[in-house]
């Protein structure tokens, strides 16, 4: 399936899920959130949330700034 | 000065310097300058991730061990302010945020509407909000009366170094605040920070200032400094201001010459 | 900052704030605020001695080590200046002086006339000269070239806690300068030191601000400190003012919501 | 003698010199300087220089300033 | 300058001074202030009428030939500055409305909330709204979003006389307004009426200070000069600001001495 | 106004804008200037002749019917600017002299020294003095106190458009002084014209930023205008500067809303 | 019956209309505005406009202001 | 003979005089002023005041500035 995750397409096996996502990008154990369609998903929920084709995901981290 | 600290949501500082990570150059630069800051609490944006890049920024806030305040930079509406701050306690196990919500990118200045919404949210949603502002009493009073734990007036826009361009209303907000006031934006260098203080702020947030001067080491500890030296300054109370001289040796006794 | 010590007259100093002693409550006030001010110099006039009273401000300042400082207060005309730091130098035993010549009771400003025939003839008379003057680039220059070991131009008129009304000609003072430039007048708090010392003096002299605040002792820290930060920040170089705003938080990488 | 000390008359005993007067005033060993008729006495001349009916004296000392 | 006139609401202004009301001793100096001041608009406030001396302002300003501009002043809900501005239709006569909602008593100051709601009100009712508002280039816009004719940003708070303390936000507004920008509040004198055309503003609304100057009517006449002189000069375009000196005499062709 | 004519040398003048010639593109725009300004007198300098366009400049300044006011712009010692204005009494057939003395040429600033002793050699030789000096207030005592018939103290250097830098020196010498003071050098635009006004000047003096401005015939009329503002406005009176707010709308008699 | 009319009590007879209140205050052909409960009450209404027991009436003009 | 006028290098014939040299330079009946070596030469003298070798001569007139 494809999902878009930061703005780029993606293609991803079926019924994968939030976490392997984050594990695909390097997401360490902190310090990164996921929303998915524009809703956050807690870290608590991400082995349990399946993504679908033509998912919005931002995949986001600390940056400097402010 | 040790019974006089700084109270924000309920948690005690002993520094009234608040760094922004923005502009650093570098984390070694960053965590160095930290460090001559003094600071014990420093801004944190939120981006999308770059694998190639990631995690050592927090790890240079945590050993500097400074407390993390994620802010809502870019956000132009209050929606898009309460998602920043909902994914920012995800990632960073923080309820503080400094919200900032801009109505243009030319001048980065705040929103009073979106701002208000925001602000509303947040503080329903059991955020530790530090409210980004401009320097509207006014304003200041409404983001105090939602509950906001600090609100931090603007002295000129982000980034532009160019000092406290109202003074007078950064003192009307301070005089009237029942939260602290933080003095965000717009201090170039330690005299504006010092004046800042002075004015009657509690505390100072900047960036840019320290980390885009040619030496930003130096620079903070400079920062450091001068908001110490504004807030002793400010307690010590200073003399009026007068038009014309006060003689400061007395012409008593005074020799007279033929 | 070790290696870059302020040098007046061949003598070498690690603070940059320079006490006057004028105004202050008591001596027990005026000792405690020489120390938190971590002034190395004080100034000291000379009058006619009061037999109930005497000797104990030459304790005080013995006890701090500070370097002496006479000044000629009150005097408003070469001859009596001249007379005044001769007669200072029998009584403490320094050739130092700081020297004022005043054309008006009511500013309390310098005559520039006066000034420079002063200053010609303590140079040629082995004085080190520290000289009082206003603002007036041309006027500093003409001094320096007679030999003064400092010039000392003024921020606003003495005791008058006004600030540096001209931050301008301070700064062109200080660029021209191949001898120390001192701020000495004017200054109320202490985000006026920092700015003085951002402005390119080398050190600052204040007295009235630090005596008469509500808090001699903590405005003396306060000046202290400020004086550092300024210099501090001097060195560190500031970022450029602009107009507008310049992003701390880089907008690229923003999440963007649907 | 009468000699102004000060700006007040003060009268002295004739062949008074400097030193006198100012140990008269209590002027310690250091901290004070002398001026007679306009002219810096130094220390080391107070003992030798006398004190001449009309003189106006001035004797100085330190005084918190500047 | 003939083919440049002030235009709000549709209608054309010669005159780039309007004169606010409040404060004149007496409805005869009143009207020679009127006169002299070359104003075609003046405000005009509603208030529980007196039976014993009614009429005669109404008089005065027909007399002078200006148009109405009622306010709302006192107001500090959108609520009751709507109701007051319905009421000033019916009395006056006019949709033309100046529209004031304050959030404190003490500054006077404009509250974003009430303002913006009171303004979406009294467009959407027909309204030609003059929106008095603070120095936020935001809100100005927003003002301007919903329909106001007119926005006029603060240079400090009512009856201050302290001028136009942030030079800056003010010529933002300016520059991005769309709609006639008047400066109303704060101006203290002719300079100060004179500046803010030069920052951009398109006309200037003042009262206190022509009606409490010492000679209210000198005073009009002062600051009707004062503002054509800031609009013609804006259009002049003025010479850069340096920080040294550019002769205006040339050096060339000098002669040169033995 | 007719009552209180500006007398300078025992000469009166209606107008109290004074134009300097220099910086004009075109003689045209010069003579249009010098009608649109009002101005009935205008410097002069005195250079070598170039054969191949001599004579208009005086042509112009004839018709414009004002008075030749000489300067000795370039003069960096008394003995230069004495010859100079001894050549101008020559070329141009009158007493009076704009002394300049100037010390340096990257700010144009006078030179006291040297302002001083060719003010006191002219004053004998019976010239009309207006002397460029700085903003020092003892110094413009000294040369009112050698006779000068005006003292022209600065806003800022020459050309340099940047304003009044210290009103506060400007206007003590403006209250001490007993012969017109005119201000001279800084100006930038109409309101920094109308502020000299204010702060107690009796005339100014300008030529670059109508010279040099985009439009300088309508420049030279927002000069005019901002000269005749601040003076109406200085003896209009004008009200006190507040922190706070002073209602022009009284609230006596305020509705009350259910 | 008693109306409260710009803050003050005041006993009208009944039945009396805004016109005829307005009249009494000297209210003139222009310049005033009546509202009667928080309500506006338009000119030409106001002759049909009955006031009743406790209305609240505010009667305004123009004054220096602004 | 050869003088300096202004600054450059000028050859007169000898006996000139500084009425000679202005009418040479086009100077007008006004507006003109002379020296010679540093001394003012006024108008009225133009006529009687020969020049010498090597003299330098300003002559100087109106030109914008201040």
């Amino acid at each position: 399936m494809k999902v878009v995750v930061n703005g780029e397409a993606r293609a991803l096996h079926d019924a994968s899920t939030v976490a392997e996502l984050a594990s695909a990008l390097d997401a360490g154990p902190s310090g990164v959130a996921v929303a998915v369609n524009d809703e956050v998903i807690a870290r608590s929920a991400w082995t349990t949330t399946a993504l679908h084709e033509g998912d919005r995901v931002e995949v986001l981290g600390a940056m400097q700034g402010g | 000065m040790d019974d006089e600290k700084l109270v924000i949501g309920g948690e005690t500082f002993g520094a009234r310097l608040i760094l922004g990570t923005g502009g650093a150059t570098s984390l070694e630069v960053l965590e160095a300058s930290l460090v001559a800051s003094g600071a014990e609490m420093a801004t944190v944006a939120l981006r999308r991730i770059d694998p190639t890049s990631q995690g050592s920024l927090l790890g240079v806030l945590r050993r500097a061990g400074v407390r993390l305040l994620p802010n809502t930079a870019g956000c132009f509406t209050a929606r898009d302010a309460v998602l920043t701050a909902q994914l920012a306690r995800e990632a960073f196990e923080t309820d503080w945020i400094k919200l900032e919500v801009i109505g243009d990118d030319k001048t980065l200045l705040p929103d009073a509407v979106e701002l208000l919404d925001a602000a509303e949210q947040l503080v329903d949603a059991g955020f530790v909000v530090l409210a980004y502002t401009n320097d509207d009493p006014i304003l200041a009073r409404r983001l105090q009366t939602l509950g906001c734990a600090a609100v931090m007036p603007l002295g000129s826009p982000i980034g532009s170094g160019a000092g406290i361009r109202n003074p007078y209303n950064v003192a009307i907000i301070a005089e009237q605040a029942s939260v602290p006031v933080v003095l965000d934006a717009g201090i170039g260098t330690a005299s504006d920070a010092a004046l800042a203080m002075e004015l009657g702020c509690d505390a100072v947030l900047l960036a840019t200032s320290v980390t885009r001067a040619r030496e930003p080491v130096l620079m903070a500890e400079a920062m450091r400094r001068g908001v110490e030296a504004g807030w002793l300054a400010r307690r010590a109370g200073r003399i009026p201001r007068r038009r014309y001289a006060e003689a400061s040796t007395p012409s008593e006794g005074i020799a007279e010459w033929g």
